[in-house]
C-alpha cells in the first residue's frame, strides 16, 4: 500500500457518550488510531471523540465521515478491518454496519442540539448516572481505578509529573498550577505530618458546582484526595464544607465511611503500605474562610481571619505543618488524570488552560444549570447555544464571572474564548466558575453595590483598607444609587479601589474592588447617568424610578391590585388601573405579576 | 428521603479490597445489568427544591400499583439543567436512555406506565434521547 | 566556608540582616522611618493597619507588602516612599481619621503624612482596632481576658458578652499599651472593684532579664 | 369571643344599649360602670379584658380616668369614644395609653373591629410575656442541660480545635447559643471565654439570641439578586413585620438573609427550615408562610 494512500475518509468519529464509553469506546478509539498508524501512515484521517448519536444500545458506535456509515458494537479487534477495508479500500464492513438508520423520532438526540450538545464531561463524568450513596455504582464506573494505579503502580513523583503534564490548574480561583503546588508541598521538609484539604467552602454567590459535585459524586473527590495525598506524602485530609450544604456534608461522610469499609481509605489502603484518612469539617458561615489561611484557622477552631503570607501553607499550614489546599472541582479532575495520564487531559483546552471547566450558568438566561465545557469555548457559545439565550429574549448586557473577586464582561466581548488568561485580560477572573448573565434590566451600579455590600459583610475586619475602605465604597455607591451622587465620587471610588487592592492583607481585600473597577471600565456611562442625570437606565434603583400603568396595555385584570401590598393600585375590572404615586413603595410586586407588560418602571428624568 | 435502591441493593461483602479484587469488582459491577428498565430520578438540591421528592414518591406509588418487576428505581445527583428540574431518565436495556424534564407526579405516572412498563417513550415530556459526551 | 551574609537594599542603601528579621525591623535599626500604627516592639507582628506598606522587588516581581510582617529576603530591593506608597498611606490615614477623628495618635499621623481633609463622613470611634490590648493580654499577661468580637466593620474589642471578664486580673496592661489611650479599664472592670495599675510610659523591657514589664 | 368581658363607662343611655346589642351579638360579656370611681373599683375587683371609655364626661374626667386605669392595669386595652372627634384630644388620649379613639357616630362594625384587634394584640402580648418568662426561667446551667452539652463536647474528646463544630451541635439542640452554654464550653475545654465569644460572634451561623420556631432564609446570592432577591426580602419584612435578622413577636418566624445557598439555577430562592422554595415571586410568599405554624 502506498505511503500516502488517497482516502476519501476524513475522520472516524467514535461516540463518546457515556454508554459507549462504558462499553469500551476508548479502547476502540485507541485501536483505530493504532491501526491507522500501522496501515495508512501519513494519511490524514482523524479519530474523533463524537457526540452521542442515540444508538446507546449498540455501543461502541463508530461513524465514518463524510460518508456517514455507522458501525455498531465495534470492538478493538475490529479496528484493523475497518481501517483496511473501509478507510483504505472504500468498502463497507457489512458485518458491523448498523442495521437501519436511526429515524429522527419526535424526541431529538441529546447530543445534537441545545443544552447538552457542546458539553464534555470530566469532573462531572458521572452526573445523573450514579447513585451518590452507592460506592458500588462509582466502582462500576471506573471508580478508584485511578487511585489503585497511583497507589500501586506509580511513584509519587510520577503522579506529580502526570498532573503537571495535564496542565491542571486550581479551579477555585487563582488558577495556580496544581502539579506545581503539589510539588512544592511534597518537597517541603517536615518532621512528621503533612495535610491536604479539600476546600468546599464555596462562597462565591452564583456558583454551586462544588456543592453539586459533592452531592452527586462524592467518591470522585475522595479518590482525588487519596491520589493527592499519595503524591504529596500526606497522612491526613480534611473536607471543609459550608454549613449551608447539609446534603453535601451527609453524602461525603457516607462516602468516606463506605470507602473505609472497602479498605480504600484508612490504614494500608488497598493492602499497600500507604495510609491516609479524611475528616469532614463544617464551616460556620464566613465567606473569608474560602481564603486558604483563614480556612485553616477555622479548621483549627479559631476565627477565620487570614494571616500574612509568607509563610505559605505549603511550608507552614495547618498546625504549622506543610499543607496543600485544592478545591472540590480540582480534586474531582484528578482520578481520570491518574488513570489516563496527563496527555489525555491536556488534549482538551487552550494553550495555557487545559481540560474542561464547570460553570454555573445562571441569572437572566433561559437554560440555567451546571455546564462543563472545554476551556476555550466562547462566551457566546455558552450563553446562546448552551444557555439558549437571554431570558424573555431581552438584550444581553454583561456577564459577571468570578464572584465578588471577579468582574463584569460587556456584551460586545462575548467572542472571547473562556480561559484563565482571556478572562484576566478582560479584567475579570475565572474564579470558581460562576457565570451570571445580565440583561438590559440589570443596573450595573446596583450590581457593583451589591458585591461591595457583600464584601463589607464578609470582611473579617482585621486590616484597615478592607474593613474601612470597603465600607466607604459602599457608602459612596449607596448615595449614587439613591440619586445623591456627587461630582468626584467616581474618582474617589477609584482612589479607594487602588488602596484596597494594593494594601489589603489577603485575597478577599485585594480583589474586592474588581466588581467596581470593571463596571467603571465598561459601564462608566451608567455611573454618570446616576450621578449627573439622576436616572437609572435599567430601571432598578428605587430612588430614581417610578412605576406607572401603561394605559394602552392594561387589560384591567386586577392582578396587580391584589398583589400591591399597600393598596396603591385601584380600578374596576376591565379598565386601565390607577397607580397612586403617593402610596407606592416601589416594591415592584405589580411589575412582577403583570402579564401584559402594562406596568413600566420608568426613570425619573431630571434634565 | 432514603434512596429506594438502598433497600434493594445488595451491598457487596464490604471486605477490604486489594488492587486485583478492586478490578474484579469493577468488572462484575459493570456487567451487572439484570433488570430490564432503569428509572433514575435526579435529586440534587435544585431537583429537590423543584419537587423531585414528590416525583419520587409518585414513582414509588405507581410502581407498587402497577408492578415493578424488572424495573430498577434509583436516584442520582444533579443532572445539570436546573431550570428544567425535576428531571428523570428512563433507560430500557438495549435502547438509548430518554431524559424527561419538568416532571411532576402526574407526568411521572404517565411516564411509568407508557415508557417504563410499555417501553414507549413519552415524547411530550422528553428533552432528548441518548447520553452525555465524556472525555 | 563562611556563608555569605544575606543583604537587602532599602531606599538605595544596602544592609545585611539576621535570619528572621522583618523589613520594618531592619529599616528601624538603620533609622529609616516607616510609619506604623499597630506595631509594638513587645508584641508579635500583626499586620493590620497596613500603614507600613512598602514596595518590594524580589526577583522580577514587584509587590506592595506590609513591612512589619514580611521577612527580609536575600537580594530584595525595597522602596519605602514611592508616590504609590505615599498615596496608599494617605488614603489609609484618611480612612482611619474618618473613623476616629478625635484620637491624638491618628491626628498626629495624619499631620505627619500631610493629610488635612477627609473626603468621608466622620464618625466618632475611640478605637481603631490595632489589637494591641488583645495581643498584650494574650502574649504578655497570658490571660486572654479580652478579645475581638463580631467581624468586619462591626468588629469591636470587648470582653465576652460586654460583661466583666472573669479571667481579668486587673493588671492594666491593656490600658497602658493602648495607643489611643481610650481603653477605659475603669468602665470595664468597675464592678469588680479592682484597682488599676497606673502606667505612664507603656510597656518597657527589663535590661537585665529582657522580659517585658509594665511601665509607670 | 365567648367569655371575654368588656367594661363600659358611657353616660348616654341610647349609646349604651347600642353598644350592648352589638357586643352581645358577638358573644362578649358586657358590664357597665356607673361612674369613674365605680369603674376604678371594678378594675380592682373584677378586671375585664377591655374597657370602652366615654371621653365626653364632664370636667375632662375621662382623660384622668384613662390615665388612672392604665396605671392600675398597664396591659389593659382602653378604647376611647367621643361625640366630636378632634385631633388634639385624640393625640392626648393615645399618649395616655388609649388603644384607639373612635367616634360615637361611627358604625358598629368599626367598633367591633377595633375591639377585636385590641384584644388580639393583648392576647398575643400576654402570650409573648409568658414565653419570655419561661425563657428567663429556662437557664442552661442546670445539671441536665450541662450534661447534654458535655455529651456533645465528649464526642471529640474535648479537643478545642473542634470548637466550631461543638457550637454548631449545641445550637442545633438549643436553637441558639445561650451565655451559660458558652461559659460552660470555655470552662470545660479550658479555653478562654473571649475566644469562644469571638467565634460565636464572628461566624454568621451562630445566634446568641433565641430564634423563632421557623427559620426563613432569603438567598441574596448574585443570581438571586439579579432576579429580584432583594425585593423578595423586603416583601418578607413587610409580611412578617420585622426587619431581616429579627424574630416575629409571636416567635413564629425568624427572618434572615443568606449569601447564596447554592441553588442559583432556581433564583430567586428562599428557604424555610431548610426546605427550598425556588423560582419565587412576592405573590407566593403568604401562601408558603401559611404552611408553617
Amino acid at each position: 500500500m502506498s505511503k500516502k494512500a488517497v482516502t476519501k475518509t476524513r475522520s472516524l468519529s467514535v461516540c463518546h457518550g457515556s454508554c459507549c464509553v462504558l462499553a469500551g469506546a476508548r479502547d476502540v478509539a485507541a485501536a483505530l488510531k493504532a491501526a491507522l498508524k500501522e496501515n495508512l501512515p501519513g494519511a490524514r484521517v482523524k479519530v474523533k471523540k463524537g457526540r452521542c448519536s442515540a444508538r446507546c444500545g449498540g455501543g461502541p458506535v463508530v461513524t465514518v465521515e463524510p460518508d456517514g456509515t455507522v458501525y455498531t458494537g465495534v470492538t478493538p479487534g475490529d479496528a484493523a478491518e475497518i481501517v483496511k477495508k473501509h478507510v483504505a479500500g472504500g468498502k463497507v464492513v457489512r458485518r458491523l454496519a448498523a442495521k437501519a438508520k436511526v429515524e429522527p423520532g419526535p424526541i431529538p438526540a441529546l447530543g445534537e442540539s441545545g443544552f447538552f450538545k457542546d458539553q464534555v464531561l470530566i469532573a462531572m463524568r458521572n452526573r445523573g448516572r450514579i447513585d451518590p450513596d452507592s460506592i458500588d455504582d462509582y466502582i462500576a464506573n471506573e471508580g478508584y481505578l485511578g487511585m489503585a494505579k497511583a497507589v500501586t503502580e506509580m511513584k509519587p513523583e510520577q503522579i506529580v509529573a502526570e498532573v503537571k503534564k495535564a496542565g491542571l490548574r486550581g479551579r477555585g480561583g487563582g488558577g495556580f498550577p496544581t502539579g506545581l503546588k503539589w510539588e512544592i508541598c511534597r518537597n517541603s521538609p517536615s518532621c512528621d505530618d503533612k495535610y491536604i484539604i479539600c476546600n468546599a467552602d464555596e462562597g462565591d454567590p452564583g456558583a454551586f458546582m462544588d456543592r453539586s459535585l459533592l452531592e452527586s459524586d462524592p467518591h470522585s473527590v475522595i479518590e482525588g484526595m487519596i491520589i493527592g495525598a499519595r503524591a504529596i506524602g500526606a497522612t491526613r485530609g480534611y473536607v471543609y464544607v459550608r454549613e449551608e450544604y447539609p446534603l453535601a456534608c451527609d453524602r461525603v461522610i457516607k462516602a468516606i465511611d463506605d470507602a473505609r469499609a472497602y479498605g480504600l481509605l484508612g490504614e494500608s489502603i488497598l493492602k499497600s503500605d500507604f495510609s491516609f484518612d479524611i475528616d469532614v469539617v463544617r464551616g460556620a458561615g464566613a465567606f473569608v474562610c474560602g481564603e486558604e489561611t483563614a480556612l485553616m484557622a477555622s479548621i483549627e477552631g479559631k476565627e477565620g481571619k487570614p494571616r500574612p503570607r509568607p509563610p505559605f501553607p505549603a511550608q507552614s499550614g495547618l498546625w504549622g505543618k506543610p499543607t496543600n489546599v485544592n478545591n472540590v472541582e480540582t480534586w474531582a479532575n484528578v482520578p481520570p488524570i491518574a488513570l489516563r495520564g496527563g496527555a489525555w487531559y491536556a488534549s482538551l483546552g487552550t494553550a495555557r488552560s487545559k481540560g474542561t471547566k464547570v460553570f454555573s450558568l445562571v441569572g437572566k438566561v433561559k437554560n440555567t444549570g451546571l455546564i462543563e465545557v472545554p476551556m476555550g469555548t466562547t462566551m457566546r457559545q455558552i450563553i446562546f447555544d448552551i444557555g439558549g439565550g437571554v431570558l424573555k429574549d431581552r438584550e444581553l448586557k454583561a456577564v459577571q464571572t468570578g464572584g465578588p473577586s471577579g468582574g463584569c464582561i460587556p456584551a460586545d466581548m462575548m467572542d472571547i474564548p473562556v480561559d484563565y488568561e482571556e478572562l484576566a485580560r478582560a479584567g475579570s477572573i475565572m474564579g470558581s466558575g460562576g457565570l451570571i448573565v445580565m440583561d438590559d434590566e440589570t443596573c450595573m451600579v446596583d450590581v457593583a453595590r451589591y458585591f461591595v455590600e457583600f464584601l463589607e459583610d464578609e470582611s473579617c475586619g482585621k486590616c484597615t483598607p478592607c474593613r474601612e475602605g470597603i465600607t466607604r465604597m459602599r457608602e459612596i455607591l449607596d448615595r449614587i444609587v439613591e440619586g445623591k451622587g456627587k461630582r468626584g465620587d467616581i474618582e474617589l471610588l477609584e482612589r479607594l479601589a487602588f488602596t484596597i487592592k494594593e494594601a489589603s492583607l489577603c485575597g478577599l481585600g485585594a480583589t474586592a474592588p474588581n466588581p467596581v473597577l470593571t463596571t467603571l471600565k465598561y459601564f462608566r456611562d451608567e455611573y454618570e447617568a446616576h450621578i449627573y442625570k439622576k436616572r437609572c437606565p435599567a430601571g432598578v434603583c428605587k430612588a430614581l424610578i417610578i412605576y406607572r400603568v401603561v394605559a394602552g396595555k392594561c387589560t384591567g385584570c386586577q392582578r396587580c391590585v391584589r398583589a400591591c401590598p399597600v393598596g396603591a393600585i385601584s380600578g374596576p375590572r376591565s379598565q386601565p388601573h390607577n397607580l397612586d404615586q403617593d402610596k407606592c413603595i416601589k416594591c415592584g410586586a405589580c411589575y412582577e405579576v403583570c402579564k401584559f407588560d402594562a406596568i413600566a418602571g420608568d426613570a425619573i428624568y431630571v434634565e | 428521603m432514603v434512596c429506594p435502591c438502598r433497600q434493594t441493593r445488595k451491598v457487596s461483602s464490604l471486605e477490604r479490597l486489594d488492587p486485583l479484587k478492586l478490578k474484579k469488582l469493577h468488572n462484575e459491577l459493570r456487567e451487572r445489568r439484570s433488570e430490564e428498565v432503569t428509572i433514575v430520578i435526579h435529586m440534587g438540591t435544585c431537583g429537590i427544591a423543584s419537587g423531585a421528592e414528590e416525583v419520587l414518591q409518585a414513582v414509588l406509588d405507581v410502581a407498587s400499583e402497577m408492578g415493578r418487576s424488572g424495573v430498577v428505581i434509583k436516584t442520582s445527583g444533579c443532572a445539570g439543567l436546573c431550570s428544567r428540574e425535576p428531571m428523570l431518565t428512563v433507560e430500557v436495556t438495549g435502547a438509548p436512555p430518554v431524559k424527561y424534564v419538568n416532571v411532576d407526579p402526574a407526568k411521572a405516572r404517565r411516564i411509568y406506565s407508557e415508557h417504563v412498563l410499555g417501553h414507549q417513550p413519552v415524547s411530550d415530556y422528553a428533552i432528548g434521547v441518548g447520553c452525555e459526551r465524556i472525555h | 566556608m563562611a556563608e555569605r551574609a544575606k543583604s537587602i537594599r532599602i531606599d538605595g542603601r544596602k544592609f545585611t540582616f539576621r535570619r528572621g528579621q522583618t523589613i520594618l525591623g531592619i529599616a528601624r535599626e538603620h533609622g529609616i522611618d516607616i510609619p506604623t500604627l499597630c506595631h509594638h516592639e513587645a508584641l508579635e507582628p500583626y499586620g493590620s493597619c497596613r500603614l507600613c506598606v512598602v514596595e518590594v522587588k524580589s526577583g522580577d516581581r514587584t509587590r506592595t507588602m506590609a513591612s512589619c510582617v514580611t521577612p527580609a529576603g536575600d537580594g530584595m530591593v525595597v522602596r519605602t516612599s514611592t508616590p504609590g506608597i505615599r498615596e496608599i498611606r494617605k488614603t489609609l490615614i484618611m480612612l482611619l481619621l474618618a473613623r476616629c477623628p478625635n484620637i491624638e495618635s491618628i491626628k498626629a499621623m495624619a499631620r505627619k503624612l500631610g493629610v488635612k481633609k477627609v473626603p468621608f463622613p466622620k464618625s466618632d470611634e475611640d478605637c481603631y482596632l490595632c489589637g494591641m490590648c488583645v495581643r498584650a493580654c494574650a502574649e504578655i499577661v497570658g490571660v486572654r481576658a479580652i478579645g475581638f468580637a463580631q467581624r468586619g466593620h462591626e468588629s469591636v474589642v470587648a470582653p465576652p458578652f460586654g460583661l466583666v471578664s472573669n479571667a481579668c486580673i486587673g493588671c492594666g496592661t491593656c490600658t497602658t499599651i493602648c495607643p489611643a489611650r481610650t481603653f477605659d479599664l475603669d468602665k470595664v472592670f468597675a464592678r469588680r472593684g479592682m484597682h488599676r495599675v497606673e502606667g505612664k510610659d507603656g510597656v518597657g523591657r527589663c535590661i537585665i532579664c529582657e522580659t517585658y514589664y509594665m511601665g509607670g | 369571643m365567648l367569655g371575654l368581658e368588656v367594661l363600659i363607662l358611657e353616660q348616654e343611655a341610647g349609646r349604651r344599649s347600642d353598644i350592648e346589642r352589638a357586643l352581645s351579638k358577638e358573644g362578649y360579656t358586657v358590664r357597665f360602670a356607673q361612674d369613674g370611681p365605680s369603674l376604678l373599683a371594678e378594675l380592682g375587683s373584677h378586671p375585664p379584658h377591655l374597657v370602652i371609655l366615654d371621653l365626653d364626661l364632664p370636667g375632662n374626667e375621662g382623660m384622668a380616668l384613662l390615665a388612672t386605669a392604665r396605671s392600675l392595669q398597664p396591659a389593659l386595652p382602653v378604647i376611647c369614644e367621643t361625640e366630636l372627634p378632634e385631633v388634639e384630644p385624640a393625640v392626648e388620649a393615645m399618649r395616655r395609653g388609649a388603644y384607639n379613639y373612635v367616634a360615637k357616630s361611627g358604625s358598629a362594625s368599626y367598633l367591633l373591629e377595633t375591639i377585636s384587634h385590641a384584644l388580639e394584640r393583648e392576647l398575643m402580648a400576654v402570650e409573648t410575656r409568658q414565653r419570655a418568662k419561661e425563657r428567663r426561667v429556662r437557664t442552661f446551667d442546670d445539671p441536665e442541660s450541662l450534661a447534654a452539652i458535655d455529651g456533645i463536647l465528649s464526642r471529640h474528646d474535648y479537643s478545642d480545635s473542634m470548637l466550631i463544630s461543638y457550637l454548631q451541635d449545641i445550637q442545633k439542640d438549643l436553637n441558639y447559643l445561650p451565655q451559660d452554654a458558652l461559659r460552660f464550653v470555655a470552662r470545660r475545654l479550658n479555653v478562654s471565654l473571649p475566644r469562644v465569644y469571638g467565634i460565636a460572634t464572628f461566624y454568621k451561623a451562630f445566634s446568641l439570641r433565641p430564634r423563632g420556631r421557623h427559620l426563613v432564609h432569603v438567598c441574596l446570592g448574585t443570581a438571586c439578586h439579579v432576579r429580584g432577591g432583594q425585593k423578595l426580602l423586603e416583601s418578607f419584612e413587610r409580611e412578617l413585620g420585622v426587619p431581616s435578622g429579627e424574630t416575629t413577636y409571636d416567635d413564629r418566624f425568624s427572618l434572615e438573609s443568606v449569601r447564596c445557598v447554592g441553588c442559583c439555577g432556581l433564583a430567586p430562592v428562599f428557604m424555610v427550615d431548610g426546605k427550598f422554595y425556588g423560582k419565587m415571586t412576592q405573590e407566593k410568599i403568604p401562601e408558603v408562610l401559611s404552611r408553617y405554624e
